[in-house]
């Protein structure tokens, strides 16, 4: 793994001398040998409607992690760009025949042509404005994805994929499509850490504390900005590409939609801005709670009996907690559930060593 | 009919509906004005206000109603001040943002708690049938709605101008540290700020209500109000105004003229095309003060 | 940020031990709730939207199918099996829709979303998992070919129904196919599956019978129509305008109508704009609006009737007695009858308990003809349903109603598609649609 | 360290620089000598600053010409100075406050390091040399300021006096020629300005670093400079070695005017 400032300071047996595993790298180990055991232990479930769509999701925030994080530059239109690699890839690979793994680097490739041109404001504009022409571009590309006509389904504007099968590997199972995903997310997640924790991700973060002494360090605003936003981008499309081809089979502008959007820029505030594990604490954070509140709502319901509550205010209750939550760790910890995992980390470190 | 009825026909439609965003946007400017946060819980407010609007009209009848709405939404406003400002003072614009979010979910949750799903009809009675001059067609609704936006941004105005608090709000959205130091009550002054913005919310509510009925996607009105903010400028009232106008026009002529060509739907973008296009030419918007830099 | 702290704190764990455990929880939470048995009853899990923009129409078609299920669970149930029904909440959002499918894996006997949108992403996995996935007037209009879509099914009047029904009626209205020639037909509509799905109906009656027509798209939610209406009426002049909106942009129009001085009766929503609660926030001005439907709104059958007394009156009812009659309402009946209808005929055929594939041929084995219509109450009130391997429903006639303020009224008789055309479009479709899985399956 | 080239690496002639009509400097000449310190002082709004930020490319001139090293200057973005050799401090703080010591002094080595996006990302072979070789350039130059022991501490953590420090740091990480300070000791007590300015005189001597400076205390600026340069209202009213400067009599004015 890469070496240099680690983000949640990861490993660092170096200062503590001797072979102290770190809380962090014990858990790294961890999570990565239950993911990849995930499929023998866990039920089509949690594979399908957890694993798979966090895994996604917290790839489509790590990529706007790059740009708002740690370029410090607002985007408002990562559901779009997921949109548009959906689409791409669905196309070239239902269409055009292009294998799957190229399929997926099409969509990618041409969101992040598309992430550039919608960065170009960046050069001139910053914070809210920034935030707004990014919204602009989500509705626009939305727009656009919803006029061109896409389809060869002629009156439908849906595109299912077809079988999903790379070369002779036929992914007919949910543990092929989860290992599909786990491997992509997992690739690119490594790339984007080494990524940030390079030359060009210092580059990011001088741009974003301070534009001016940036650039007198020889760091080009248009290349790194324009550059942050096609990384963002790009993982963006290839997440859209994962959704068509490993958990919705099919690619559609209506779950592209502005509120995605907000829930993405929502993960990494929740999960910590400039933090790789925070993209993806975020996604667990943003997409579990309220499925984890409906079910506590569903044993109240199935608890007090369906006639003596009213459905309705339960369902409605949910927005409410869900609310309050999201406020309670805002103010418990304002620089995100990363900080958070980093305090007990070497609290227990401490404790440990 | 003439091109030219038609097309002023679209320019009127088109600027009374954007007056009608300006509304909303108004909210939106109150909040960014005090606190330089972007709140994405105005749409939810409207929504929120117009649903309390209908449910007590019942009891209380419309003056009533609305008078009561204002209670409500001012112990609404020291609510958000209370879970939202306070604890996030001094965090980041995007976390106090997020905020904001969780609040709008909370607003959302309660209103549907307390008035239901059910749409409502929210009719002010004035006549549907249009005004005619000549073969122009102009909507007597739409003439009320603009004359109350146009009273609104009048009063705001003038409380910007000529009240302490105008002047403080605008003070700290200048300079929160040294608007303190001269003893302005930022927690005060923000409770007012929400409080201010609720009552636009109610006015906005009511306007679309009466346009559009109340109904949950009222919230989703708010977006519209976003490139409005743009072209007007973020932290100008008169701005709003203006832009919103402008935002009507270019939607419906747009809709007109260049959707028949791409097979319309035109309306639904037209707003953020012109935003952007402000965005690359004046990034400050029509009025808004355009930052210096300093080294 | 991504850096070490110059010391790092060591105390103020109890936050990070409430983010672990929450975190925790919501891993562990999803097995504990799948653990419920039920012995001698058929488990129906149903998605419901109960909040949000669409929630009270759904609100209402699910609540009505619970009492349903009541009615017959006081009756001894459907062939001696009580239904046990669990309610999974998706705010008419896809992601939910697909977790709530997961969660329930395994004992979803018919999936209904009443979501369109989510039919098309379910599309895959109820045709791998064998679950019969229905959207009543919904979904893929080419899934009537039940051979090609083996577990989809519109149940009754499919969208390309709907469409080419509209325009008969329209004909009707003008007296006569003949009549349509030169007139102009504006089509306003969402711009999704939905609203798209009629293009190709248009274009084929377009040049069968010489009228010409144009589309008005909108994005959802579509709040603001007022330039598209001023470009209808005032411009293109359409004799008339077929509108094909949902949820609260249902209302919309009647704001703009009389602005542009457009006839009301000149304009005709689909049978998605058709419930009390789609008009009533447009207040007195939608007084004489007109809407297509697939049923007969109001109480007087015998199946409303029972309802009302066995379950309503003995405060069993699953919402406000007052909706009972009303369209939602009823059209949540139709859906359980084809339901339970299934359920009964799997049971017979194969015995308890039910699984998906045994539904779906149950579905198949539907025969709800007039005899069986009396029987159960609803002569009248729907349509005749017969399904079969083949044939899963939607070649179906519409009534068109007319709001008089406080209630729908019928103002024609069942009015056919042009069946030929749907057929033809079906078959057509049903074909690339193969054409395109099977080309890519071999690649 | 860096071959010395005899007479100015720095020239600049006729500078004119206004905003909007306002006259920030009008016609300012000067020229520094290769290794040699040279500081400009002035009153407030002489506009100091402001000719250091045209050097540095902040500002774009007017009109007039400046050369370092024969190169253009004048008209170069300031994206380029690192690569010419040329590193600069700030007035008021300008760290990246939300990096390490040690990434604030590593964002000096960027021009100097190449490894692009794919070879960043996938961390082969050069990327991972590069970073290494620098990083191990950026220790000497953190243990050299004695910051070794913060250099895992976020910048906006550390006393103002280790800040500017920092920046120092930063700017050596550039390896320049030519250093431009901007009131380095500003608001420093007596001790950490002594202390700080045998930094900036250690890499003036042994590292041959040409360095212009501007100060406002006369004891630092008497004591440092081979050349002052006075300027007032953007006007050049003297230059020379420090002891002409403090017999002069414009100078002289120019200061008593001011108080």
């Amino acid at each position: 793994m890469a070496s240099g400032s680690a983000p949640e300071s990861l490993a660092q047996p170096a200062q503590r001398g001797g072979v102290f595993l770190s809380t962090n790298v014990i858990a790294l180990g961890a999570i990565l040998i239950l993911a990849a055991v995930a499929p023998a232990v866990l039920s089509e479930y949690w594979l399908k409607a957890i694993l798979i769509p966090t895994l996604i999701f917290g790839l489509a925030a790590f990529g706007l992690n790059m740009v708002t994080g740690y370029a410090g530059l607002i985007s408002m239109g990562q559901a779009a760009f997921m949109a548009v690699g959906a689409f791409a890839a669905v196309i070239a690979y239902g269409r055009f025949g292009v294998p799957i793994p190229l399929a997926l680097l099409c969509g990618g490739a041409l969101s992040a042509l598309i992430g550039v041109i919608v960065g170009t404001p960046s050069l001139r504009i910053k914070g809210l404005y920034l935030m707004v022409a990014t919204l602009a571009a989500q509705f626009i590309i939305i727009w656009i994805l919803q006029r061109v006509p896409w389809t060869g389904t002629g009156s439908f504007a849906t595109l299912n994929t077809p079988p999903v099968r790379i070369a002779s590997w036929n992914l007919d199972t949910t543990a092929d499509r989860y290992y599909l995903v786990f491997s992509v997310v997992l690739l690119l997640t490594l790339f984007g850490y080494n990524l940030v924790t390079s030359r060009i991700g210092r580059a990011w973060m001088a741009l974003r504390d301070h534009d001016i002494a940036a650039s007198v360090m020889g760091i080009s605003m248009l290349r790194y900005k324009l550059l942050a936003f096609l990384m963002a981008a790009f993982y963006a499309g290839v997440a859209g590409g994962l959704v068509v081809f490993c958990w919705t089979g099919a690619a559609s502008v209506q779950e592209y939609e502005l509120e995605i959007s907000i829930e993405i820029l929502g993960m990494i505030i929740i999960g910590g801005l400039g933090s790789v594990l925070g993209s993806y604490l975020g996604a667990v954070f943003i997409l579990l709670l309220p499925i984890l509140i409906s079910f506590a709502m569903q044993q109240l319901t199935t608890l007090i009996g369906h006639s003596n509550v009213s459905a309705a205010v339960l369902a409605n209750a949910e927005h409410i907690v869900f609310g309050v939550l999201v406020l309670y760790f805002l103010v418990k910890e304002p620089h995100g559930l990363a900080r958070l995992w980093k305090r007990f980390a070497s609290w227990l470190d401490a404790k440990r060593g | 009919m003439g091109d030219l009825i038609y097309a002023i026909e679209l320019l009127t439609t088109g600027v009374f509906t954007g007056l009608m965003y300006s509304m909303v946007a108004l909210g939106f400017v109150l909040i960014f004005k005090a606190s330089s946060v972007f709140n994405y819980a105005q749409g939810a407010m409207t929504l929120f206000a117009a649903l309390t609007v209908v449910g007590l009209m019942p009891h209380l009848g419309l003056a009533g109603s609305l008078l009561a709405t204002v209670a409500v939404m001012c112990v609404m406003a020291v609510v958000a001040e209370r879970i939202v400002f306070r604890p996030l003072m001094g965090a980041s614009q995007l976390t106090i943002f997020m905020g904001t979010v969780g609040f709008a979910s909370i607003l959302e949750g309660a209103a549907q708690i307390v008035w239901g799903t059910k749409p409502q009809g929210l009719k002010l009675d004035i006549p549907v049938e249009p005004l005619k001059f000549g073969e122009l067609l102009v909507s007597r609704q739409d003439l009320f709605a603009a004359a109350v936006a146009g009273v609104f941004v009048g009063a705001l105005v003038w409380f910007f101008r000529n009240t302490r608090t105008g002047l403080a709000l605008r003070a700290i959205a200048d300079d929160p540290a040294a608007a303190q130091v001269v003893g302005i009550k930022l927690r005060r002054v923000w409770a007012i700020a929400w409080a201010l913005a609720g009552a636009i919310a109610i006015a906005a509510g009511v306007l679309w209500g009466n346009r559009i009925g109340v109904h949950f996607a009222m919230s989703l009105i708010a977006l519209k109000a976003l490139p409005v903010l743009i072209i007007g400028g973020i932290d100008s009232v008169a701005g709003v105004i203006v832009a919103g106008m402008i935002v009507g026009a270019a939607e419906a002529l747009g809709e007109g003229f260049i959707g028949t060509y791409i097979g319309g739907g035109v309306q639904d973008v037209m707003a953020y095309i012109v935003a952007l296009l402000f965005l690359m030419f004046r990034p400050s918007g029509l009025f808004g003060q355009s930052t210096i830099l300093r080294v | 940020m991504n850096q070490l702290e110059p010391r790092l704190e060591a105390v103020g764990p109890s936050r990070a031990w409430l983010a672990a455990a929450l975190l925790a929880v919501s891993a562990a939470a999803p097995l504990a709730a799948i653990a419920q048995q039920y012995k001698g009853e058929i488990v129906f899990p149903m998605m419901v939207t109960r909040t949000g923009p669409f929630a009270t129409a759904a609100t209402g078609v699910s609540s009505a199918q619970q009492d349903y299920f009541t009615l017959l669970n006081m009756k001894g149930g459907v062939e001696g099996f009580k239904i046990v029904w669990e309610e999974c909440e998706f705010e008419y959002k896809v992601p939910r829709a697909l977790e709530c499918y997961e969660r329930h894996r395994g004992k979803w006997k018919i999936v209904y979303p009443n979501s369109t949108p989510v039919i098309f992403a379910l599309a895959d996995r109820v045709t791998k998992d064998e679950v019969l996935a229905i959207n009543l007037a919904g979904g893929r209009a080419d899934s009537t070919d039940g051979q090609t879509f083996p577990y989809l099914a519109p149940v009754v009047a499919n969208f390309w129904a709907q469409a080419t029904s509209t325009i008969r009626y329209i004909a009707q209205l003008e007296g006569g196919e003949g009549k349509l020639k030169g007139k102009k037909i504006a089509y306003i509509h969402l711009d999704n599956d939905y609203g798209r799905q009629p293009f190709p109906m248009f274009d084929q009656l377009a040049k069968q019978y010489g009228f010409e027509w144009k589309s008005w798209p909108l994005s959802w939610p579509a709040l603001e129509q007022s330039a598209a209406w001023v470009e209808m009426a005032r411009r293109y002049r359409a004799d008339y305008v077929i509108g094909w909106l949902y949820g609260q942009s249902c209302a919309v129009p009647f704001t703009e109508i009389p602005k542009v001085g457009f006839p009301v009766e000149k304009y005709i929503g689909s049978l998605w704009c058709g419930t009390e609660d789609d008009v009533v926030a447009a207040g007195t001005r939608a007084n004489g609006a007109i809407t297509a439907n697939y049923h007969s709104v109001g109480r007087n059958y015998p199946v409303i009737q029972e309802l009302l007394e066995k379950v309503h009156k003995t405060g069993k009812g699953n919402l406000e007695t007052e909706r009972v009659g009303s369209s939602s309402y009823n059209r949540g009946i139709i859906t359980a009858i084809v339901i339970t209808e299934a359920m009964r005929n799997a049971i017979k055929t194969y015995g308890a308990p039910l699984d998906g594939k045994k539904m779906r041929d149950g579905y198949r084995m539907i025969k709800l003809d007039a005899a069986r219509l009396k029987e159960l109450g609803a002569t009248g009130m729907m349509p005749e349903l017969v399904f079969s391997e083949k044939y899963h429903g939607g070649m179906d006639a519409q009534v068109f109603q007319k709001w008089d303020g406080k209630q729908w009224t019928k103002i024609s008789d069942w009015v056919r598609p042009y069946d030929d055309v749907v057929q033809a479009q079906i078959a057509e479709s049903a074909r690339t649609f193969r054409e395109q899985t099977k080309a890519a399956a071999t690649k | 360290m860096t071959p010395q080239v005899a007479g100015p690496v720095l020239r600049a002639t006729g500078i004119h620089l206004s905003f909007g009509g306002v006259a920030a400097l009008s016609g300012v000449d000067f020229f520094v000598n290769s290794g040699e310190i040279l500081s400009i002082i002035g009153p407030n709004g002489a506009g100091k600053t402001s000719l250091l930020n045209v050097i540095s490319g902040v500002f774009r001139v007017s009109h007039g010409e400046i050369s370092f090293e024969g190169r253009d200057l004048a008209r170069s973005p300031a994206e380029d100075l690192a690569r010419m050799g040329i590193a600069r401090t700030f007035q008021n703080l300008a760290l990246f406050k939300g990096m390490t010591v040690e990434e604030n002094v590593l964002v000096g080595r960027h021009a100097l390091m190449s490894s692009g996006v794919l070879a960043c990302g996938a961390w082969w072979g050069k990327a991972s040399g590069e970073e290494a070789t620098h990083r191990a350039r950026v220790a000497e130059i953190l243990k050299f300021l004695g910051l070794w022991e913060l250099r895992h501490a976020r910048a906006d953590t550390l006393a103002y006096g280790l800040q500017k420090r920092v920046e120092l740091g930063r700017a050596m990480a550039v390896e320049p020629r030519l250093l431009l300070l901007d009131e380095p000791t500003a608001g420093m007590s007596h001790a950490e300005k002594s202390e700080f300015m045998s930094y900036v005189l250690d890499l003036n001597r042994t590292r041959r670093i040409t360095i212009i400076l501007i100060e406002h205390d006369m004891g630092v600026v008497m004591k440092m400079s081979d050349r002052i340069v006075v300027l007032d209202h953007g006007v050049k009213i003297a230059e020379g070695v420090p002891d002409e400067i403090v017999e002069n009599r414009d100078v002289i004015h120019a200061y008593l005017g001011e108080q």
